[in-house]
């Protein structure tokens, strides 16, 4: 297991290094130029240069890309080309937003999918299932800002329960959670609905297993039938699941942030861009990817821990 | 002697793709307190069926479509699942024929033999760990302290037979179903298990019904028998009267098909035609 | 402590809290790119800087006319001087005096190349700027500049203090001379001001004001609704219904000086045509399209509109009007039948709204219309490159000052930049030229009049609206005027 | 027999399986399931393979096949070294070794009709078509006692001897030279047990067919097999032809094995040798001899030593001190 | 009493045998929810070829007088959108856009995740290096993936299709790789192994059925998806061009109506819900009939 932790270290660093490679040509291939943007529509053809210049945009882009790489060496990820701020302070204050968003919002995912799924699992083709697949889909139907701004509309607007966006006060305060639970909802219900159509699919498979049979032998108690001997054994595509969308909200919060105004990773990823700026961009994508390497390191680990049988050696 | 288990003409059918298929077909037996009672039959007349109707684990495309099975006069047919889980694993316990599948991959052998001890007689988890020390133990395991931290994959195929029967025998049920308990286990060992199948019946009175092909195990632990084939009961007796007075052709044509340890005659070879069916039909 | 206390009454929605009486929350849709006024352009940085800087003049609100600020008087003894009077006794936020060498300071790191100002273009005129005295600065250009006290005016020309730009970072830390001082900005989420007790007038009634990044205007109203926020502006026309609903929140519109057209790549053909041009002029239904603005927006054929200086009533009816059997017939006499013309539209503002609109209208006079979405920073590059048929844009004008709308935009200079439709006339050219170096206003008027009229008939561009400036806002607020610009202050503004 | 090259020579094989703690799953000790096993087996030989259940006779057949890799040692199919075959030659090596694995069920793809699983074997090494494949496939089921019919169900419709009849027709299926036969007949009822043996001796007659039998089934061992090969706790403990084991075993675990057969005679008390001591497992392996902790002999000198393989008499060998 | 009557319950002459491919959509038609799933995508099917028949307006056909209205006004059983175009129209028409887009890039990002996930799942020595690529394409931002679409192969509704897919691999991929790691232990991928069969024949044969069930649920799941972000493509100007209908385009745009004419987007939304509803159940009942243990009601 250390050894797979030092690997995916090692396959960290290659992967961040194709992956910035990557996402510097695709920003110097796609059209728009960051001084256009800065300049805006009236800008002249000089001011335009001059901005370039600034920006060290003028120079070939292997340059730009050596230079670029030489600053990380020392720490240094750049600076913003709209805001001038450093491309690590842009992220640290945004990054506890999204984790918390995140978190939040997978605990009540995995709380509502594996729940829901477990239950139409064994009352396949039962109306609670039924339903509960109504849910799922329409879970996975609804564009977040339409449910976001639904929520927004009855619990914020019309019953004033709770606020409509911002995410500033602390968490552990009764106003950090409130303003975490709609967000939350928002951005996990796709993720609820997708966890409780892998776990029903997965339970069922495994509620026919000969040492479920067994477990009934023993006398064992329908529900720890379920939630121990099956769900265990039904959790790999779970916790995949999990995985892929724990990574991805940490990666990508964006329409959820901009519709509970949460100043997060997402939105300035987005933001920048649309902006063309290069070094934000840059930055959040490597902190992504190696949010990716991360989570998908876990999942292995629980892999392994769920199914003794699988090893990585 | 008292009677423990009462199987009245019994009909198990499987749902299968040419339609429904009847693998028991109408069989009545009983088993007393403290009695073995060893099922041979040709393989795939119904012997696992037959354990699994008494246990009500059926597999979903299996039915008991009649009959009735009482444990000390108590229904079991038709009971719901909730009724049925206060007996399993305490009243009645099934060793299963296959032990890999049979057991959970994911936990450890220790956390499946503690579960029935920490369901049925309340046990902490420390007092069922040290109990399932003694009865992997007892079935023999060496090393059983590390063994409970092992997963089934881990073990061979005769240690997952005898954590299967470790398990069974957790709770000192009042009937044991033993399905082909011992196919995996060497000699020494299958004696030593059998040894402690019947102290327990000796000490508790623990009723057996005792699936098997080894027609030595037959002899040793058997009181009564029941021959099946295809379905039904062809031929049920007094272990004695079964090997020494065989009534039945294919009874018969069983106990000639049984290959002698101590002799180099090839005698229970022949008795067979390959191709086609079994002797014991014509 | 206290600002922890303010959030959460903010929060619960109290309009009437005795603490929130004094603050205002402002939400927009993105945050400042930076606090300096010197390095930034966009709007949503003007809004802040506006608040803390000031410039030497400033337009009347309502007219639009320039009057002194920070300066006290100006006068001309040539076209090409400008000696202007500062007032006197004023000091920056960080207790800098504001002076004659403060101007100097602050002009000069505008048109410092090595800087790189975005807003250079404003000042480049000018030649030389000098200290004559403690409180006087003279500005001398090259030519005539008549747009000059327009530029002055501009929020990207305040003043800051020198001090703070030499020591340190006035786009984070920003000092001016303003009505409000920074406090605090957590970027990507809120900056906060804070009213400046030693302000040279009289202090502002607003102690605190919160401008908050809410990127969803549908969402940014309904915090508006609970009172989250008390003021938006910028309002999109889909969503005016669902405002104007809101009982608590009143809602300011006035005309504006944003213009927004159909814009011919004038190179391609047949955008190169007259005939062609007029033709879909004649096609196009602007009312019907101004119809669904919900009132944001009128019409008028005039490129240079009612609020712009060089604007005249009698351009208004110079273009041509929809008539869709005259286009149809235009069509078909030139051979465009079923001329197949692709549609760049940014998705962006009200572009979307204006192709698909536009779309169905030509398709009904005869041409196959196609539409190219595309996102604004390639719309930009593709825009620039020429690389489109014909395209909406708009602009807004921040100096409402007609030369500024027609030179970067029209005029052949500005071809392979900002004159998009690469028009190439050199008469206009000279009229535009001539606008811009003639001080008298009069003239200018004239002149901006003259090109107006010209560009109007040789339709580069063909005129789809002209905006509307907007805002909404709490019961509770007065005092709140929002400019044809666009642009507000705070100074006046009070909270009940 | 023994003059000919060898069919298959296995030169000093272990196999050990690392046991693993933790979250950080360090290998903590090794489970020593084969050790130190050398040993020739001839074309048309029947070796039969008994012992303690968990002494590593499984383990062994399956590394001899290359389904779990070796830990040392090196395997030899007619005189070549298995390992580091391209996969073309060792695809050509797997057509002749095939395995009866011992749990039928488990090795059987749930999703999968019979008639198909069967079918594959042909599809990999054959080029049969469709049409003779399903009539092979069927031959085989009628030959293993199964019904043709059965070719469509899945292996959950099947009864426990039922599907080790299938891993039966699997393994013969292709005429192999090898077969390792895992407790291949211990699920079967007397009578068909005789008929599957029957048969496998049949085909063994035919194709000049080796078996490697391993089996809890003393009696069934006696007479399918021409030596015997006896086994604990990963190791050989003694070797040698049917009749030398049985007539005149030699290690006291051979003996105490033969003791407790049960025999099919109803109120016959047998007398089995009582093994008494200390179970050792693979886990924590004794030193010296692997049999000394229960061994009615014991002497000191077994806890130090590990006794030689030594030939007895001719083709019988035993690892003992004391005999 | 004797051998004879072994089986004789089962009817004499067995069935006919039948294709594989016939008996297993037997059984899913079989399946109550899935006959009805079958119904609404033959329907959508239907509806989406007719279209021309089925409209009394054109889905381009604007009137600025009528826009907005609400369900049933004036004629428009949908009502219209803010131009006033006929919904059930562009519903209709959208049908052929949304269906096409979401199967085949559903369909496409399933062999390449399937593949990437296989392989990985099943060499030990390629998984880190597979794994990570997937890592890369989620990372990868998936905006400035259809960016490039668009700078380097241009804006058709093909190349929506590719975006898509390539966003659907990687969390394919991952779904595929989780399951083949605990089925590649399994004893009956030994035997397969024993038998000689090439890695391939494992992978596809014996590993790729044994977790269908994930991937039904992956890919049907991911239809609502897919359809929903044709509408952030063509944002960037990447497909469908306005005014084309496009089910994601169209709840786009009603997104600023949602508070005015919320049936803008409502309408378009639960037209992507039933074609997910539909497509996740017949998957379910693909997923049980292909299920031998599938329970059988008695
Ligand atoms: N799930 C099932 N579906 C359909 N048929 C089944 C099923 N399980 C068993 N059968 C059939 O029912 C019959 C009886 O099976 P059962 O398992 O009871 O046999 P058995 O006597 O235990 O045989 P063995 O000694 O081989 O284990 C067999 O013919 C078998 O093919
Ligand atoms: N994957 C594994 N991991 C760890 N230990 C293992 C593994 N497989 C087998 N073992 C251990 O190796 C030893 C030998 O196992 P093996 O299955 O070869 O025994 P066997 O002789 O076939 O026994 P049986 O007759 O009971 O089938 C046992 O102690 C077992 O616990
Ligand atoms: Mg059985
Ligand atoms: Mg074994």
């Amino acid at each position: 297991m250390i050894g797979l932790i030092v690997r995916r270290f090692l396959q960290l660093i290659l992967l961040l290094l194709g992956i910035s490679f990557l996402v510097f040509m695709s920003m110097h291939i796609a059209p728009g130029d960051p001084a256009t943007i800065i300049g805006g529509p009236t800008a002249s053809a000089s001011d335009l240069e001059a901005i370039r210049d600034n920006l060290g945009l003028d120079r070939p882009v292997i340059v730009q890309y050596a230079d670029y790489l030489g600053g990380i060496l020392q720490g240094d990820f750049g600076y913003s080309f709209q805001t001038g701020q450093s491309v690590t302070d842009a992220i640290i204050t945004r990054f506890p937003n999204t984790i918390k968003l995140a978190t939040a919002s997978m605990i009540v995912a995995i709380i509502i999918g594996i729940v829901t799924g477990i239950i139409s699992a064994i009352k396949q083709n039962s109306w609670i299932d039924l339903s509960s697949t109504t849910f799922a889909l329409a879970g996975v139907s609804i564009p977040n800002f339409w449910l976001g701004a639904m929520l927004i509309l009855v619990f914020a607007v019309n019953l004033q329960w709770l606020p409509v966006g911002g995410l500033s006060a602390p968490i552990y305060t009764i106003e950090g959670m409130k303003e975490l639970i709609l967000p939350a909802i928002t951005l996990g219900t796709a993720s609820a609905a997708l966890i409780a159509r892998m776990s029903r699919s997965a339970m069922l498979e495994v509620i026919r297993s000969d040492y479920i049979r067994t477990a009934k032998a023993k006398g064992v108690k329908q529900r720890s039938l379920i939630w121990i001997h099956a769900l265990r054994n039904a959790m790999i595509p779970v916790v995949t699941v999990i995985g892929i969308n724990f990574g991805g909200l940490l990666g990508g919060t964006i329409i959820t942030e901009q519709v509970f105004a949460i100043n997060g990773i997402g939105r300035l990823m987005i933001d920048a861009i649309a902006a063309r700026d290069f070094p934000i961009v840059q930055g959040t994508v490597l902190l992504v990817a190696a949010i990716f390497v991360f989570v998908n390191l876990i999942v292995d680990v629980i892999y392994a821990f769920i199914d003794p049988r699988i090893t990585y050696n | 002697m008292e009677r423990l288990l009462q199987v009245e003409n019994l009909v198990t059918q499987y749902k299968t793709a040419e339609g429904m298929f009847s693998a028991v077909k109408g069989i009545s037996f009983t088993v007393e307190k403290g009695e073995t009672v060893c099922i041979v039959g040709e393989s795939g007349s119904g012997k696992s069926a037959t354990a699994l109707s008494i246990m009500g684990l059926l597999p979903a495309n299996g039915k008991i479509t009649e009959g009735s099975i009482r444990l000390k006069d108590d229904e079991l047919v038709g009971k719901t699942e909730e009724q049925l889980q206060q007996i399993r694993g305490n009243e009645i316990s099934m060793i299963f024929q296959e032990p890999m599948t049979a057991l959970n991959p994911v936990f450890t052998i220790g956390f499946q033999i503690r579960e029935p001890l920490m369901i049925h007689l309340n046990m902490s988890k420390k007092e069922a760990t040290l109990v399932s020390i003694e009865l992997l133990k007892k079935v023999g395991i060496p090393n059983p302290k590390e063994k409970i931290k092992q997963f089934p994959h881990e073990l061979s195929g005769g240690m997952r037979q005898r954590v299967m029967i470790a398990i069974a025998l957790a709770c000192e049920p009042s009937l044991l179903i033993a399905d082909e308990p011992t196919t995996a286990l060497d000699v020494t060992i299958q004696s030593q298990i059998l040894d402690l199948i019947d102290d327990l019946k000796e000490q508790m009175g623990m009723g057996v019904v005792f699936v098997t092909h080894d027609m030595g195990v037959v002899a040793e632990i058997a009181d009564r028998v029941m021959v099946m084939y295809a379905g039904e009961v062809v031929e049920m007796g007094d272990v004695h009267r079964i090997f020494n007075h065989p009534q039945h052709s294919y009874t018969k044509g069983l106990l000639a098909a049984v290959p002698n340890v101590d002799d180099d005659s090839k005698n229970w070879l022949q008795g067979v035609n390959i191709h086609g069916k079994s002797s014991a039909s014509s | 402590v206290v600002g922890c206390s303010d959030k959460s009454s903010s929060k619960s929605g109290g309009t009437s809290s005795g603490e929130a009486a004094s603050e205002l929350t402002y939400a927009s849709t993105s945050d400042a790119a930076g606090l300096s006024p010197i390095d930034t352009n966009d709007s949503v940085s003007s809004n802040v800087t506006g608040q803390i800087y000031e410039t030497l003049f400033t337009q009347d609100p309502k007219t639009l006319e320039p009057e002194p600020l920070l300066a006290e008087s100006y006068e001309t003894p040539d076209d090409n001087t400008w000696v202007i009077k500062l007032r006197e006794g004023i000091t920056f936020h960080d207790g800098t005096p504001f002076n004659a060498e403060a101007v100097k300071y602050t002009f000069e790191q505008i048109k410092d190349p090595e800087r790189a100002a975005p807003r250079a273009s404003l000042l480049a005129p000018i030649e030389s700027i000098e200290a004559k005295d403690e409180y006087t600065v003279v500005l001398k250009t090259k030519e005539p500049y008549g747009p000059m006290l327009a530029a002055l005016s501009h929020t990207n020309a305040a003043i800051v203090s020198p001090e703070a730009d030499k020591e340190g970072d006035i786009g984070k830390n920003p000092v001016g001379t303003g009505p409000f001082v920074f406090e605090e900005w957590v970027e990507g989420d809120h900056i906060t001001l804070k009213r400046n007790e030693d302000y040279w007038r009289e202090p502002a009634a607003l102690e605190k004001v919160t401008f908050k990044v809410v990127p969803e205007t549908s969402t940014a109203i309904s915090m508006l609704e609970t009172g989250e926020v008390q003021f938006i502006d910028a309002l999109p026309s889909d969503q005016l219904p669902r405002i104007e609903s809101i009982k608590s929140a009143e809602v300011q519109k006035s005309e504006g000086t944003r213009v927004s057209y159909l814009g011919f790549n004038m190179e391609k053909a047949p955008f190169n045509e007259l005939e062609f041009r007029q033709a879909v002029a004649y096609g196009v239904d602007q009312e019907a399209y101004v119809a669904q603005l919900n009132g944001l927006g009128t019409y008028n054929e005039s490129i240079i509109g009612p609020k712009v200086f060089g604007y005249n009533e009698e351009a208004k009816n110079e273009g041509y009007p929809f008539d869709q059997e005259k286009a149809k017939e235009m069509i078909k006499e030139n051979g465009y039948s079923g001329q197949k013309v692709t549609l760049l539209a940014a998705n962006r503002d009200n572009y979307m709204k204006m192709a698909e609109i536009v779309q169905s209208q030509l398709t009904e006079i005869g041409l196959s219309v196609e539409i190219e979405t595309m996102e604004w920073a390639t719309f930009l590059d593709t825009a620039r490159k020429g690389n489109y048929e014909m395209t909406f844009l708009g602009w807004s004008n921040s100096t409402a000052d007609g030369s500024e709308l027609l030179y970067p935009n029209l005029h052949s200079d500005n071809i392979d930049s900002s004159n998009y439709s690469r028009y190439n006339n050199e008469a206009f050219d000279k009229l535009v030229q001539e606008s811009r170096s003639t001080v008298d206003q009069e003239v200018r008027k004239e002149k901006l009049h003259e090109a107006n009229i010209m560009a109007i008939k040789d339709a580069p561009w063909i005129v789809m609206e002209h905006g509307t400036v907007t805002a909404a806002y709490d019961k509770s607020v007065s005092g709140l005027v929002v400019d044809p610009t666009g642009k507000w202050s705070l100074y006046n503004v009070s909270r009940k | 027999m023994e003059n000919h090259q060898p069919l298959l020579e296995v030169k000093d094989l272990k196999k050990y399986f690392p046991i693993k703690s933790g979250i950080l799953q360090r290998t903590k000790a090794n489970v020593k399931a084969v050790e130190n096993v050398s040993l020739k087996v001839y074309e048309g030989e029947t070796l039969g393979i008994v012992g303690e259940s968990g002494c590593g006779k499984s383990t062994f057949g399956r590394t001899v096949l290359g389904l779990e890799k070796l830990t040392n040692g090196s395997i030899l199919f007619r005189g070549e070294n298995i390992e580091g075959l391209s996969d073309r030659k060792l695809k050509g090596y797997k057509k002749d070794m095939q395995m009866i694995f011992q749990d039928p069920f488990a090795s059987l793809n749930p999703r999968q009709r019979i008639g198909n699983a069967l079918e594959e074997a042909f599809i990999i090494h054959t080029d049969l078509s469709k049409k003779d494949r399903e009539k092979r496939v069927r031959e085989l089921l009628v030959e293993v006692g199964l019904e043709a019919e059965h070719y469509d169900r899945y292996p959950h419709e099947f009864s426990g001897g039922q599907r080790q009849r299938i891993g039966i027709a699997r393994a013969i299926a292709l005429n192999p030279s090898l077969i390792i036969c895992d407790e291949a007949v211990s699920a079967l009822d007397v009578s068909v047990q005789a008929r599957i043996i029957r048969l496998l001796i049949e085909l063994q007659k035919k194709y000049k067919l080796t078996y490697m039998f391993i089996s809890h089934d003393l009696g069934v061992v006696r007479h399918m097999c021409n030596r015997v090969l006896v086994m604990y706790l990963g190791t050989m403990v003694e070797l040698g032809s049917s009749d030398q084991i049985y007539k005149n075993p030699m290690h006291p675990y051979t003996r105490a094995l033969l003791s407790a057969i049960p025999r099919p005679v109803p109120g016959r008390k047998k007398n089995p040798i009582k093994l008494e001591g200390d179970l050792p497992s693979a886990s924590n392996y004794p030193s010296g001899c692997p049999f000394h902790t229960r061994c009615p002999l014991a002497q000191e000198h077994c806890k130090l030593k590990v006794p030689e393989w030594r030939e007895i008499e001719e083709g019988h060998f035993v690892a003992c001190h004391e005999v | 009493m004797s051998a004879e009557v072994v089986f004789n319950e089962k009817n004499a002459a067995p069935k006919k045998k039948e294709r594989y491919i016939v008996q297993t959509f037997k059984r899913v038609l079989k399946n109550k929810l899935a006959f009805i799933g079958i119904i609404i995508v033959s329907i959508q099917i239907i509806l989406a070829i007719f279209a021309p028949f089925l409209t009394s307006y054109g889905p381009y056909e604007q009137n600025l007088a009528v826009t907005e209205l609400g369900i049933g006004e004036e004629g428009h059983i949908l009502g219209t959108d803010n131009y006033g175009r006929d919904m059930w129209s562009r519903l209709v028409y959208g049908a052929r856009i949304s269906l096409i887009v979401g199967l085949s890039s559903v369909a496409l990002g399933l062999i390449g995740g399937l593949t990437l996930g296989l392989l990985a799942g099943f060499y030990r020595r390629i998984d880190g290096f597979v794994m990570r690529i997937v890592d890369l394409l989620f990372a990868f931002p998936g905006i400035l993936l259809a960016m490039l679409i668009i700078a380097m192969l241009g804006t058709s509704l093909v190349n929506v299709v590719i975006a898509i897919s390539i966003w659907s691999i990687p969390g394919c991929a991952r779904i595929v790789r989780g399951s083949v790691l605990s089925i590649k232990k399994q004893e009956y991928i030994l035997a397969m192994k024993s038998l000689g069969a090439s890695d391939i024949r494992i992978m596809l044969k014996h590993i790729l059925p044994n977790c269908t069930a994930p991937i039904i649920v992956f890919a049907t799941m991911r239809m609502a998806t897919a359809i929903l972000s044709t509408s952030a493509l063509s944002f960037l100007g990447l497909g469908a061009q306005p005014p084309t209908p496009e089910w994601g385009a169209m709840i786009a745009a009603g997104q600023d109506f949602m508070w005015t004419a919320p049936h803008m987007s409502i309408i378009p939304g639960i037209a992507i819900m039933l074609t997910v509803f539909a497509f996740n159940v017949v998957g379910d009942g693909l997923r049980d009939a292909l299920d031998p243990n599938m329970e059988i009601d008695l």
